[in-house]
């Protein structure tokens, strides 16, 4: 039995940690923040120059040929530093051709996907939150039509990989014919959306795509529950350090017990909640009965847990913690858009009773 | 127990009606926008009545009725049913003008009552200060004595409408070897002066309904204090003999969940709407049960304060009720809104797909926790209902300094 | 607008919450909580004495004319002190011969039913939580076949009214033919409840049954929010008192603000929530389209918040709140009546949504 | 990531499978109970191959097996499995062993610690006071040596096992001059004599899973001191070094879980199983998130105990872990009750209607308010979390007298 990450895994993300902590202090990444598209290249060259963005596509590729576990770290950590930019929907559209593309489509894609120097997506959500396989309605045969929302960094991906009708997978590149980019004006200004319409447009079965969807969608919820439980450790980190500075009545606020028992709180709903989606991760690759329901619970979970401590967060900050100055704010957003795409926590919750038998 | 207002008041109420019915909107005409001057007139015409400016003495241009919170709760139903202008809103109505009547030199109720009330000028209130919060009387603001004026160095915090005020009352430690509550004055201060720098705080959810304000050498009269040197903190705490609005907060809950039960019914999830969902059931109708609890503790306090009876405990929990439903309310639309709950509520200007009715929801979410930090931290409701209401002591960590 | 009680209601309330002070302090409400019949003879006489089991009978049968909510004061006191005794049951069956009965019925009942000299009692749960009149089964001509569950004091009931299919209300008698009781054991031993078997047993149909039997659930739904309204102000009052004296690391743990807030949670939850049982009280004489809902959301919120309240109030006194010997136990379990009968909260909450056109 | 014990363990587990099969049942008899000689036998054999009194030297009874949290798992789930009998239960080989075998005399260990592992006498455990829960080092059961023996008098509670315990290990405060802490002895006392006063405390629930013990001038002998005297505080807190059992906790809340999956099951409501409603299902699924997070933090514990490294924060959140998901199943389980929900949990003794089998989960909503505060309160927890996990400062209000 060995239930924890190895030294290696613990040293990756020290060193994303400590990257992030250079290369994107919350003053530049308030910058990327406010900038237009949300896209810092030279952030995400380090980030490719650490092997960040392929560790999990094969080594004959220019990847790592690593786990989704090691994705899973890696998200972790990137959403600890709240990293700005394209990661989640790169490393789904490389992983979605890897397990669903032919040979020729891999050679094609994944060695620049893997170096980061093309950046991919992947649209799966819907109108009215058809965000599964079987949700999905465009149909797809040479051609594409129809319109997908809450696309990741649509606007800068080389290649984007579009849930079609039957839960299939579909290659679309950029500047094919009778593709328009709206950007959404989303809530997490680091990681930008937008709605992809489609007419017409030529594009490429991923021929193992209907059978492969689902594993995409199971890595999208285990990459959004690590990021999420990132993103709480860092807002319990920082309402503990701002407890510790904030005076009020002569003494720092983390002598009132009152605090103390809120943060406290905070830690208990956060920490357990680690083994979710590190079991789920793990099961991705290794217990695939499970890794379905794992991810859908691991995601519901977390998001859910994470979107309250933030909220918690705000409180222990006081009125402070309610401004766009306040760093806090950076995490809220971050939490909502973990929270929110790929469904609510009560789509996967309904989704584990259903696969559970009950 | 009767719920409606008896039969003296239903007569007024029809007496307000009638004035409503022949002054607003002027002219009758509905369909142009009131002139200013228009707008005056009528206030005044309504305070001629007796409707308006109603604990200002006649002196100083009110109309000078006895307290009545009843009276008071049928002006507001009538006057926002014919939409028709009140006093006019702000902290220099609610809150300058009976502190002044209460504790000001009478040249100064000369100066700034009849103005404030008739909304010719404009106040804002310098209180919290960025390392004073809760344990306000610890401000550091300083004013001292040059020749026959203040000077004032200090910086305030979430000071609402410091943009467009001609002055504010502000507190400002003026005696600094006092103890810590014995050495701060009640001054006013002319905003329209260098070193009143007022920079807008933004919010999280883009807007801003607060600021800072920094004093660098601003100067007020010597005689613009209020309450002698040293008496600021308890001018400031002066009890406030105004008409309360004690339904006010229970109003905007039970607004809040008209408007949560209009998204339930609005939008779906999986293709059956919401309302449907017996679990959305369940909460909305929990959440019912708070609001209409709001409602009825507030129909308690007006009847109490209508016959100047303590209204007890329940007085202590208006915010900490409007705080927990809005919180209930806002956490059940983030589950109601889907998809939407990824839409940025901060801006309209930038062009955007689909721009959503609901997103208004989205700012709601996050501004449920400005109302909690606004009225004071949820912690400091549950110190003062623990200690006022149910007798149990002060805090050992603030007892330690205060 | 006078949204309050009057003083004539405040001095019937001091009179009572005396009274029980007096007559049953908590060591004499073990003695019947104890007993084998939980009834307390004497006591019941004296609360008669007072007036409370008929005040809302008409005057020309011997009662004191009043209304709903002057009933729902004198629960909320009862809670209070935790009256023991058939005090629910016997005005619910009075309410429903004055409501629906013939004059002749009347006549023979309610004369005795306003004095206590006999008790009444109203059977109308059944199998699988057939509260409601529209879920009554039991078919009902000149004389009666079935079963009813938690009838309370059936066995010293001179009358029992119970509900029909049809929604419809009969009379038994006492010693009527065919009648089986069965005490069943009841968690609050203070209100004891039993189950009682029809067999072709002669009853009386109240002429207006079917009319009347829903303002009859509406009337006790009021009663039991009010019992539990008034069981919670005990309990936090007992929280509050313990608090006070209860030493830990040198100080009484009212001294901890963790304890502090604790005890003004549960005092928000509570005292806000007296306007609903008034108001569903006040509107089943005076505002009858809202009644029904009114009573609906009262039972449910109040019963709801007071059962969290009793968990607190164990929480509260720490180790010694689990005990027998400590006094939370029984309202503890009064709570749990309180919560259960008639349906639980959610029965009423979805209620409330259907009456609400929802 | 390795969720097998691994090739190693495997093969251990094999072994202790093939020991098993051949010695449990005694003479491979399932139809029969078991005699306690029989009993004592297979313990021996066990711990003969190094399975049972792993934590006990060899000159003392024991297997003297290096820690080993996993094989300690595997053994726990083979013996489960065949139903076989482990070391007794019970505080003194869960507490006494240990503290006597780190800090007791040799013929302390000598005279005491072999029977215990054996089984053949039990304890009970002498420390909470009526005044003395979370600030236990404020007891004042007395001890005062008289000639070559202790008398001690006062009162011990919530002491489990008392009725039928052969020997307390009991603080007793011995230097009422000293400073609180180092005021206190750790004694050993035999139950068996005039003046111990043992007294069943009935819970809310019925049963009796504690006691009262009133001790009135009993005596043990001088050396019967574990520690030197004032030392007993230090003593009961030597960190044991016996196997920890990390996944008992998360256990119990996944068997709970189950339970409660069951009871939504074999429920209705309103004609309809409870397992259906939607919002039933949304609550069970929200509390599997919390009952496997459990889980998987109990697996962490373990890997890192195994390891001998510090599992960190997440080992000081188990209680609080366990009492929060009791909660969340405990009223979960009422809501599913429905009419049940009235049922007494106490007794099935006297005649009743409709005895339920769900009628224990009354027991379960009421009890695991016990475990809230059985195992110290929620809120002593969470100051341990604070003040451990999270480097937050300790109560002012206890500061102030600790």
């Amino acid at each position: 039995m060995n239930f924890d990450i190895s030294e290696e895994q613990e040293l990756l993300q020290d060193t994303i940690r400590q990257f992030m902590a250079n290369e994107c202090p919350t003053t530049h990444l308030r910058e990327v923040f406010e900038s237009e598209t949300g896209f810092d290249a030279t952030l995400w060259k380090g980030m490719a120059e650490l092997g960040l963005v392929g560790l999990h596509l094969d080594d004959e590729y220019g990847g790592a040929g690593l786990e989704i576990i090691d994705l899973a770290l890696v998200a972790e950590s990137l959403g600890y530093g709240g990293a700005p930019g394209p990661f989640l929907g790169h490393v789904l559209a490389g992983l979605a051709i890897q397990l669903a593309g032919s040979d020729a489509q891999k050679q094609t894609w994944l060695p620049s996907l893997a170096t980061g120097d093309a950046i991919g997506t992947v649209a799966l959500g819907e109108v009215g939150g058809g965000w599964q396989p079987e949700e999905w309605t465009l149909a797809a045969g040479s051609t594409l039509s129809g319109v997908k929302l809450n696309v990741p960094y649509a606007s800068i991906a080389e290649v984007i990989v579009v849930g079609v009708e039957g839960g299939g997978l579909v290659l679309v590149e950029k500047g094919a014919s009778g593709v328009e980019i709206q950007p959404i004006e989303g809530v997490d200004r680091a990681r930008r959306i937008d709605a992809v319409t489609f007419e017409s447009t030529p594009c490429e079965a991923l021929p193992e795509g209907a059978a492969q969807s689902g594993r995409v969608r199971d890595a999208a919820l285990v990459l959004l529950a690590a990021d999420a439980f990132g993103s709480g450790s860092r807002l319990v980190d920082m309402s503990v350090a701002y407890a510790k500075t904030r005076e009020q009545f002569g003494v720092t606020i983390e002598h009132f017990q009152a605090v103390k028992h809120q943060l406290a709180n905070m830690a208990v709903e956060l920490e357990p909640s680690r083994g979710l989606f590190w079991y789920a991760a793990h099961a991705f690759d290794h217990v695939q009965d499970e890794s379905q329901r794992a991810a859908a619970l691991a995601k519901a979970h977390i998001s859910d847990r994470v979107m309250q401590i933030a909220r918690d967060s705000v409180e222990a900050h006081g009125g402070i913690g309610f401004t766009w100055e306040c760093d806090v704010q950076l995490w809220f957003k971050r939490s909502m858009f973990n929270r929110a795409f790929l469904g609510t926590p009560s789509v996967h919750r309904e989704r584990a009773a259903q696969m559970g038998g009950w | 127990m009767d719920l409606s207002y008896g039969k003296e008041y239903e007569e007024f109420r029809e007496e307000v009606r009638d004035f409503l019915g022949a002054n607003w909107p002027p002219g009758g005409d509905k369909d142009r926008y009131p002139t200013k001057e228009e707008t005056c007139q009528f206030r005044d015409d309504a305070t001629a009545k007796g409707y308006l400016r109603r604990s200002i003495p006649k002196q100083y241009g009110g109309s000078e009725q006895p307290p009545d919170e009843i009276r008071g709760a049928i002006l507001r139903e009538e006057f926002t049913r014919a939409r028709a202008p009140m006093d006019p809103p702000g902290i220099g109505t609610m809150m300058l003008v009976p502190t002044l009547l209460d504790r000001g030199e009478a040249w100064q109720k000369e100066k700034f009552v009849p103005p404030t009330t008739r909304g010719d000028i404009n106040w804002c209130q310098g209180y919290s200060e960025p390392g004073s919060g809760s344990d306000l009387a610890s401000l550091k603001t300083r004013g001292e004595l040059v020749g026959d004026e203040w000077v004032i160095n200090g910086q305030k915090i979430w000071t609402s409408g410091a943009t467009n005020a001609d002055y504010m009352f502000c507190l400002v430690r003026t005696e600094p070897d006092a103890p810590k509550h014995a050495g701060i004055s009640y001054l006013l201060i002319d905003m329209n002066q260098e070193g009143m720098d007022v920079r807008p705080l933004k919010q999280m959810t883009g807007g801003s309904d607060f600021n800072e304000v920094f004093l660098t050498d601003v100067r007020t009269p010597k005689d613009w204090i209020v309450g002698k040197r040293g008496e600021g903190w308890l001018v400031s705490r002066t009890t406030l003999k105004h008409e309360r609005n004690s339904i006010g907060a229970a109003a905007q809950s039970s607004a809040m969940f008209q408007g949560i039960l209009h998204l339930a019914k609005s939008t779906s999830s999986g293709g059956r709407p919401n309302i449907e969902d017996p679990s959305i059931r369940q909460r909305l109708a929990e959440i019912e049960g708070y609001v209409r609890a709001h409602e009825y503790s507030g129909y308690r306090q007006m009847t109490r304060n209508a016959r100047n009876e303590d209204p007890g405990i329940i007085q202590m929990m208006n915010k900490l009720n409007s705080t927990n439903i809005s919180h209930m309310v806002s956490k059940l639309a983030l589950d109601l809104l889907g998809d939407d709950g990824l839409l940025d509520p901060t801006s309209t200007s930038r062009a955007g797909y689909r721009p959503s009715d609901n997103r208004s929801w989205i700012t709601q979410y996050m501004y449920s926790l400005g109302i909690a930090v606004a009225g004071g931290t949820a912690n400091i409701q549950r110190n003062v209902i623990g200690e006022r209401g149910l007798g149990l002591p002060r805090d050992s960590a603030a007892n330690r300094s205060a």
